[in-house]
């Protein structure tokens, strides 16, 4: 309860005096602080949800569980160590001039009311309030995209505020239905928007309505996670905010949209006796993945380009989900975790790397593993954990994934083979040069926060190799909950 | 058949405007107009609102109704008048498909809707079910003419709209939403064009104008 | 208590695994790298290699170690069949060790601390692929392999060539790599577990049985160098450090054939015998293709690379051959045609390496790789060029070396397909022994080429003259190699007598008793066929000094030098020799069909004649570029949809919707 | 393995030694006489093995090792053919160690040795005759297997003995299988040989030449060595054709000596008709360009297949 209250409060409370305060050079580390404070209390939820199960709060307004606690960790995790990466690139964008004071101090608010946003999705119990609270994620994070105000980010800001919005409103909808459906169960009170009680009754809830507000909330939601053809927002977005944006986006927002999604098909499965929900999850899964690894081998701009790697693996996590099964679920609950991780580190080394270079531009970036071993060092290997290779976390989902899909889907794994081959050909000729290569020569003004990067790959690196027990049980719990 | 009770003929009868309200938006071409149109359809809503409201008494809706008097007829409407004064784009405006055509799309939208509502209203325990129908149709002329505009503004009067359509279906399908939602929906709103707004004068400010064929340049295509 | 097998090579695998981590502490001390790191890397190899051939007899034994994913911890266990591809990796991985430790100077792109951690770790992998018992622990060991590998092929990042051919090699890795995982997918049988002992249990339909077997084909042989996914081999070997080409050559295309073995004859517990008939046409048109593309080359690694797949695609047909056998159960023709493979294998691990470490010290002393610019190297750096010259024969496939052991077994196992009921397969046996003769034949040629371009004849450019011979270390290391190619071709029946716990293990009947005798190989019985290379040795020997002493002893023995003869020429320059394009010629004339020829030809009246040829690989152009280029045109065509235009993508999102909702109800 | 059958092995070696050089010589005889030339004299050879012997090495200033070292090597091969091949009885114990296949190999290791020799000096002739003798090679080495192979699934072995004890001493059968590959062996032989029409031993017509290119450099005891090496190689040949085509005489076991020497004259006897025949046969022919070759042992390749192909169509 309390617990709870805090992982709220801090970021919302952070938000607000950082709003106040203004930009002073300790704003950075107020916004540190603030993401560190709600790291351990989210830390102290999970500890609390992993010894007495899950827990119901605040007149069943939020509710916990294995599967949105881990979730909850992971977000306050990355968006701490997103702080501290933040602190030395955003320093630089100052002094070269790219921001100024109150664009900073727009900054560091949206940062902690953004995490709010996505804390509060995350734990609300309330299919409305978490439509919501999507919804001011997504203007917290339209601001943090656009805080360049180049014509480009404009752009970018706008398509992403303006897709997002009309999914979401398909999401409102789709709710609408839910609602409409739970209330003859339920009654018009509160209760019949609460998920858990909409869990306890979903085998009853009428199909047909079911069905339609599953279409409503997968276009909705998934217009957020970036599922092809919806997707179109995602990489322009990623590409024009400033790169510690772009890592919470890829590594926390789709996260938290799927993890939307994901609600909404617990239900939906409950109440429909056919594999709909599933097929349309598995397909739009399989088409993100593809049509992504063939778009990335068309990026010329290296944010842009994980960007679309991010589609590729919400697009995997979703088809995993979409299989369903004991493993695939875990699989997809792993998949979740490291490649938030991943994407997120990724996000880190490339952001200094840019900065280093002065430009976006792959072509513009070279040897970096010659001028500075650890940036370099950083995007080889999260690019090679990304993609997949052993011994990184990403493999072992991808391994459960692919092996279950063959005799589960065999007809879907065609296109996994060729996607991933694709994709892996795309991304890592790409960065090979980046890394390697002919070094261009080019100096940073502070030294580069790259212990987020590494603790992250660690982190990667173990779970591909052990997962601890307690991460392992958790895991089978929220699998077995997606059903 | 038996004849509906007065407040449930009168929310059809607003549910019947709102719809008309949509194709008049759909075909208008003038920006000032379109607001006004917006702004009577919030008022169509909040009445609509105020008779569930009345006619079952769900007194939380008499709160929704004037919530939405106060932020669609008047405030946002008003933002939107300020911003089009001092941005100055009064003017007409091109569009993607010419208006005879949207029309007959749009007829289609609507048939499609009301095909897809009907089996589920009559699953609804409320007398204003078939409204349903007509708020997703509402929600689908909204999104269709967003893909129509051109314009950075009347997209997001085509946006705001389909809020309007969004909450009719909540109000008069299933008596509205819980509270605390929609006080979430609410504010969402009201913020999302407060920074539409903002949005606006940069755009202007990067392009010298709010056409939206400048924000095109971030593409794959060739 | 006395420790088991799996823990020795367990403790191996951690030991290589420090060594490694040590050499990243000594990031840039060469001295400490190359005198104290490598040598140590080289006696864990000998003590793998002992332990592991103490192991191919011994009943298997497994360990499960306390990591891996939650439900499957890495499961690790030695039987007959890891345990002689272990001996291998032991064996080859002292050489190697030992050469690299005088091999590598400081001016190498990459740091020697770091290689010297990549080149342990690629060893510690391999050892793990070869005793993993278990998908998870398999796939995570196999792609580290792959891994490391990439990084040492990299080392000099700089040059592009060098990184294009790292890319290459690592996707052909990644993409078989996820075939391996499709296949073991597949052999799970859905039970989820995924275990080796598992999937043994697991009771597939003969169609999953064959999808099982030829994801397994596409992903080993992506490894392997099966056609057509043999691009990457002649593109990563010239670009590695000789030693790793060695090792890649000699020991990671071997854990291909490992994997193929255990998936075919272990993890899978039914042959079909099309499987067979496929396997043996890949393997055999693999091999002719390698070999008369070897004979096209003139950038000796690359030959080498091409002489590797040509060897592979032989190790390949054997295996076909004895799933044939094995499907119609005839398990002691199998146990001949895999004894075959497996000593075609061993085989071509001992004289590869030799050849490769060979070539890594030509480079050294010459810094040249192209054919072009070698010549008369024996004289200056004789020790390599006589040790070369025995891994020459042995890889020419000539009588009493190694090479020829392996290449009469599988053809004795040829002689005998007409046996089988299938008429059909019975008239591929021309066919298929045909063609591996002729990719034997080739061999020679290919080998005489190489030997005779870069060792002998006049040195072909003025600095060859100034070219040392290798360092103590070096001569060592090749000197092991090339005792190994002899005594494995002179002992052939006590290698194949110990090889046949993996006969046993894996077609269920041995060789025989017959094969066991230390002198004389008769598989079949002596009148049938048999071959005594320690004999032919003794004979030839015997012959040659027998003559020595009569010639000398009964004639003068005197001898004059001379300049040399050449039908009177007087006017004779080294570039008058046969360059190795010249030499390539008459195989580019008669398998033309075969090369993608491009050629230059001088007019008369050109003041500076120029000519050049160059003969490319057809399968790039076949299947590479239209791959490359259908997947470019897809991605414009994907591409496209991304139009830019709101409007646009929020059709996308309507349409979208309104499909689903027509779909719904 | 007895005494006997050691001694009989040493006097079929012995034998090949002493009579290669003559086959040569006859060969040579009747090549003049067909083409109206008047004939050298029959033991010339045995008169140029000498003279080379006697006389004074010249190798060449930049010659290694391997150079020298060759012509021991190549003549050590052949013997050891010559020890396998059974030309006057089958019970031959060296025959044990080395079947058909190693055969093949054997004669592979002259080549390649002997290719190595001539690329060792570095001329243009020498380089020139090792590739396309290493060419020829790999042309005709497949076609030779090919019909050894028909030979051994006839006779279920692939020791030249044992083919030779069921061809010749077993019920009479006709083989058609064998005609084909009759054929074929006569074209490889005659490749194998440096023969007419593929190369010719009596030139040293630079542009042509194969064999005699390669032992360009070779003077003295070197080239003595390997001029009987060569003699011996055209002997063995012959008594591969003679034991598999014509088995008859070759005596069984080799207890039997007056069969023994019963095989002798009749071994004399086959090889003159042989040597005759494979005179005829270059006196007819042209000499082929270097490229047709191919085509030729691309025949003779084809026809040992046809021949397996008989035999397993047919069963016989």
């Amino acid at each position: 309860m309390i617990e709870i209250l805090a992982v709220l409060g801090i970021p919302l409370a952070g938000g607000l005096v950082l709003a106040l305060m203004g930009e002073r050079d300790e704003a950075a580390i107020v916004n540190i602080v603030a993401s560190f404070a709600t790291f351990v209390a989210a830390a102290v939820l999970t500890a609390r949800v992993v010894t007495d199960g899950p827990m119901l709060a605040l007149d069943k307004l939020f509710f916990v569980d294995s599967f949105n606690v881990f979730l909850v960790a992971l977000t306050a995790f990355v968006g701490f160590t997103t702080s501290i990466f933040s602190r030395p690139y955003m320093r630089i964008e100052r002094e070269r001039g790219h921001v100024n004071a109150a664009r900073l101090r727009l900054y560091h608010s949206m940062y902690q009311l953004f995490n709010f946003t996505m804390l509060l999705a995350l734990l609300t119990n309330n299919m409305g309030i978490l439509w919501v609270a999507l919804e001011a994620a997504t203007l917290t994070t339209v601001l943090l995209v656009s805080l360049y105000r180049t014509p480009a980010s404009l752009e970018a800001a706008w398509k992403y505020f303006i897709l997002c919005g009309v999914g979401i409103a398909q999401a409102l909808f789709g709710t609408i239905l839910l609602f409409f459906a739970a209330e003859k169960l339920l009654g018009a009170g509160g209760g019949a928007l609460l998920w858990t009680e909409l869990d306890a009754v979903k085998g009853q809830l009428e199909p047909t309505v079911l069905s339609l507000a599953f279409v409503f909330l997968l276009v909705g939601y998934g217009t957020k996670v970036g599922l092809v053809p919806l997707h179109n927002w995602l990489p322009d977005a990623h590409a024009e905010g400033p790169t510690p944006v772009s890592a919470v986006l890829s590594g926390l927002l789709l996260n938290v949209a799927l993890y939307a999604v994901v609600r909404c098909k617990v239900l939906v499965e409950g109440a429909i006796p056919t594999a709909f929900a599933k097929n349309l999850m598995m397909g739009f899964g399989l088409l993100s993945v593809v049509v992504a690894a063939f778009l990335l081998s068309r990026q010329k701009d290296i944010k842009r380009l994980f960007a679309y790697s991010s589609i590729e693996h919400m697009g995997i996590i979703t088809f995993a989900f979409g299989m369903g099964g004991a493993i695939a679920n875990f699989a997809g609950l792993l998949h979740m975790t490291v490649h938030s991780l991943t994407k997120s580190a990724i996000f880190f080394a490339v952001g200094h790397a840019t900065q280093k270079c002065g430009t976006q531009a792959i072509d513009g970036i070279r040897g970096l593993i010659t001028t500075s071993p650890v940036i370099g060092w950083g995007l080889m290997i999260g690019t090679l954990a990304i993609l997949g290779m052993p011994p990184f976390g990403v493999f072992a989902s991808e391994f459960l994934i692919l092996t279950t899909a063959m005799r589960e889907q065999p007809w879907a794994t065609p296109f996994l083979l060729v996607a991933l081959g694709i994709a892996f050909a795309s991304v890592f000729s790409k960065v090979q040069p980046m890394a390697f290569g002919e070094p261009v020569e080019a100096r940073l003004p502070h030294r580069p926060a790259m212990i987020p990067v590494f603790v992250h790959l660690a982190i990667v690196l173990m779970l591909g190799l052990w997962i601890p027990p307690f991460l392992a049980a958790w895991y089978r719990q929220a699998a077995l909950l997606i059903g | 058949m038996n004849v509906l009770p007065l407040y449930a003929q009168l929310i059809n009868l607003f549910a019947a405007i709102l719809l008309l309200l949509s194709f008049a938006m759909l075909a208008q071409r003038r920006v000032l107009s379109l607001i006004d149109l917006f702004a009577a359809q919030g008022l169509a809503l909040a009445a609509s609102t105020a008779i569930v409201a009345f006619g079952t008494g769900q007194h939380h809706l008499y709160w929704s109704a004037g919530l939405t008097l106060v932020l669609k007829v008047f405030l946002l409407p008003w933002i939107l008048y300020r911003l089009i004064r001092q941005l100055d784009v009064k003017w007409d405006f091109e569009r993607l498909i010419n208006v005879p055509t949207t029309m007959l799309i749009g007829i289609v939208l609507v048939v499609f809707s009301f095909n897809l509502a009907v089996p589920i209203s009559q699953l609804a325990s409320t007398v204003t079910r078939s409204t349903l129908g007509i708020a997703m149709a509402c929600v689908m002329l909204s999104f269709l003419m967003m893909i129509t505009r051109r314009k950075a503004i009347p997209q997001v009067i085509g946006f705001l709209s389909m809020e309007n359509g969004l909450f009719f279906a909540a109000t008069s399908a299933t008596y509205g939403m819980p509270m605390v939602v929609e006080l979430g929906i609410a504010l969402d709103v009201l913020v999302g064009v407060l920074i539409l707004g903002v949005f606006f004068f940069q755009i202007r400010e990067q392009f010298d104008s709010l056409d939206l064929k400048h924000l095109e340049k971030l593409k794959e295509g060739e | 208590m006395q420790p088991d097998a799996i823990s020795l090579v367990l403790a191996a695998v951690v030991a290589w695994l420090a060594i490694g981590a040590l050499g990243i502490a000594g990031l840039r001390k060469l001295r400490f790298v190359s005198r104290v790191l490598f040598p140590a890397g080289a006696g864990v190899g000998i003590a793998l290699a002992v332990v592991a051939f103490l192991a191919i007899g011994a009943p298997a034994n497994a360990v499960v170690l306390p990591f891996g994913l939650p439900d499957l911890p890495f499961h690790l266990r030695i039987d007959a069949l890891s345990a002689f591809f272990l001996v291998l990796l032991g064996a080859m991985s002292a050489a190697i060790s030992l050469f690299s430790a005088g091999y590598f100077r400081s001016s190498e792109g990459t740091p020697p601390g770091l290689i010297c951690f990549q080149y342990h770790v690629f060893l510690a992998a391999m050892a793990l692929v070869l005793v993993a018992d278990d998908a998870y622990a398999f796939m995570v060991a196999w792609e580290a392999m792959a891994l490391a590998s990439y990084f040492l092929v990299t080392t000099e990042h700089r040059i592009p060539e060098i990184r294009r051919a790292g890319f290459l090699y690592l996707l052909i890795a990644h993409v078989g790599a996820i075939g391996i995982l499709l296949c073991f997918g597949v052999l799970q049988g859905g039970s989820g577990d995924y275990t080796f002992a598992g999937m043994r249990a697991a009771a597939l339909s003969p169609a999953w049985a064959s999808v099982g077997f030829f994801l397994a084909l596409f992903g080993f042989g992506a490894k392997a160098g099966i056609l057509p996914l043999h691009v990457w081999l002649p593109e990563a070997h010239p670009a590695a450090p000789s030693p790793v080409s060695a090792l890649m050559s000699g020991v990671m295309l071997k854990t291909a054939i490992y994997g193929l073995l255990r998936v075919a004859f272990d993890l899978l517990q039914l042959q079909l015998w099309w499987w067979g008939v496929v396997a043996l046409a890949f393997g055999l048109v693999t091999a002719l293709f390698g070999v008369i593309f070897a004979a096209a080359q003139t950038d000796m690694k690359r030959l080498l690379a091409y002489s590797s797949i040509e060897n592979i695609g032989i190790i390949v047909s054997g295996i076909g051959l004895a799933i044939l056998f094995k499907a119609y159960d005839k398990p002691t023709l199998a146990a001949i045609a895999l004894t075959a493979a497996l000593y075609h294998a061993l085989n071509h691990a001992f004289f590869k390496s030799l050849l490769f470490l060979a070539t890594g010290a030509v480079l050294h002393a010459t810094h040249e790789r192209s054919l072009g610019k070698l010549g008369g190297l024996i004289h200056r750096m004789p020790w390599v060029a006589w040790l070369a010259l025995v891994g020459t024969l042995a890889i020419a496939g000539l009588p009493p070396l190694n090479g020829f052991v392996s290449e009469w077994l599988l053809l004795q196992a040829f002689l005998f397909t007409p046996t089988l009921p299938q008429s059909f397969v019975n008239m591929l046996v021309p066919i298929a022994a045909a063609a591996l003769v002729l990719a034997a034949a080739l061999a020679a040629y290919v080998m005489v080429k190489f030997y005779g371009v870069i060792f002998l004849g006049r040195p072909r450019e003025a600095n060859l003259a100034y070219a040392k011979d290798a360092g103590k270390h070096e001569r060592l290391a090749l000197s092991l190699l090339a005792a190994g190619c002899v005594l494995l071709g002179i002992f052939p029946g006590v290698v194949i007598h110990a090889l046949d716990p993996v006969n046993v293990l894996l077609v269920g009947s041995p060789v025989g008793e017959a094969a066991g005798n230390w002198l004389m190989l008769a598989p079949f019985g002596e009148d049938r066929s048999s071959y005594s290379p320690l004999i032919v040795l003794v004979v030839i020997v015997a012959v040659v000094l027998v003559t020595m002493q009569v010639v000398h002893r009964y004639y003068h023995g005197r001898v004059r030098r001379a300049d040399p003869w050449d039908c009177g020429y007087p006017l004779q320059t080294p570039r008058m020799q046969d360059t190795a394009e010249g030499f390539g010629q008459p195989v580019r004339q008669v398998f033309e069909p075969f090369f993608r020829i491009e050629r230059e030809l001088p007019t008369p009246f050109d003041a500076t004649p120029r000519y050049r040829v160059d003969a490319s690989d057809p399968w790039w152009h076949w299947i590479y570029v239209p791959v490359a280029r259908a997947a470019e045109l897809a991605a414009r065509f994907v591409g496209l949809i991304q139009q830019g235009r709101i409007s646009v993508y929020l059709t996308y999102s309507f349409v979208t919707l309104l499909a689903l909702l027509f779909l719904v109800r | 393995m007895t005494a006997t059958a050691l001694l009989s092995q040493a006097v079929q070696l012995a034998l090949a030694l002493a009579l290669a050089p003559l086959l040569v010589g006859w060969v040579n005889q009747c090549r003049a006489w067909l083409s109206n030339r008047s004939a050298p004299p029959l033991l010339l050879p045995y008169r140029t093995i000498r003279k080379l012997f006697m006389k004074d090495a010249v190798v060449a200033s930049n010659a290694s090792p391997l150079f020298r070292l060759t012509p021991y090597v190549v003549f050590g091969a052949m013997c050891c053919a010559a020890a396998i091949v059974p030309s006057l009885a089958t019970d031959l114990p060296f025959a044990l160690a080395a079947d058909t296949i190693a055969l093949v190999g054997l004669f592979a290791l002259a080549r390649v040795f002997i290719a190595l020799a001539a690329m060792d000096i570095g001329t243009a002739f020498g380089s020139l005759g090792a590739r396309r003798e290493m060419f020829v090679g790999f042309l005709a080495e497949p076609a030779l297997l090919m019909v050894l192979f028909t030979a051994s699934l006839i006779s279920g072995s692939t020791s030249l003995p044992s083919i030779v004890d069921t061809l010749a001493h077993r019920e009479l059968a006709i083989y058609p299988s064998l005609a084909f590959a009759g054929v074929a062996f006569t074209m490889v032989s005659l490749a194998e040989n440096a023969r007419i029409p593929v190369d010719n031993p009596a030139t040293h017509l630079e542009l042509t030449m194969i064999h005699e290119a390669m032992v360009l450099e070779y003077s003295a005891r070197h080239l003595a060595l390997i001029e009987w090496a060569s003699a011996l190689k055209l002997f063995n040949y012959s008594c591969i054709g003679l034991a598999l085509f014509f088995p008859f005489g070759i005596a069984q076991g080799s207890e039997n000596w007056a069969a023994i020497a019963l095989a002798v004259p009749v071994l004399v006897g086959k090889l003159a008709l042989g040597g005759f025949l494979l005179a005829l046969i270059e006196t007819v022919s042209a000499k082929m360009r270097i490229f047709r070759a191919p085509e030729f042992l691309g025949t003779a390749f084809l026809l040992a297949v046809l021949a397996m192909l008989v035999h397993l169509l047919l069963g016989s």
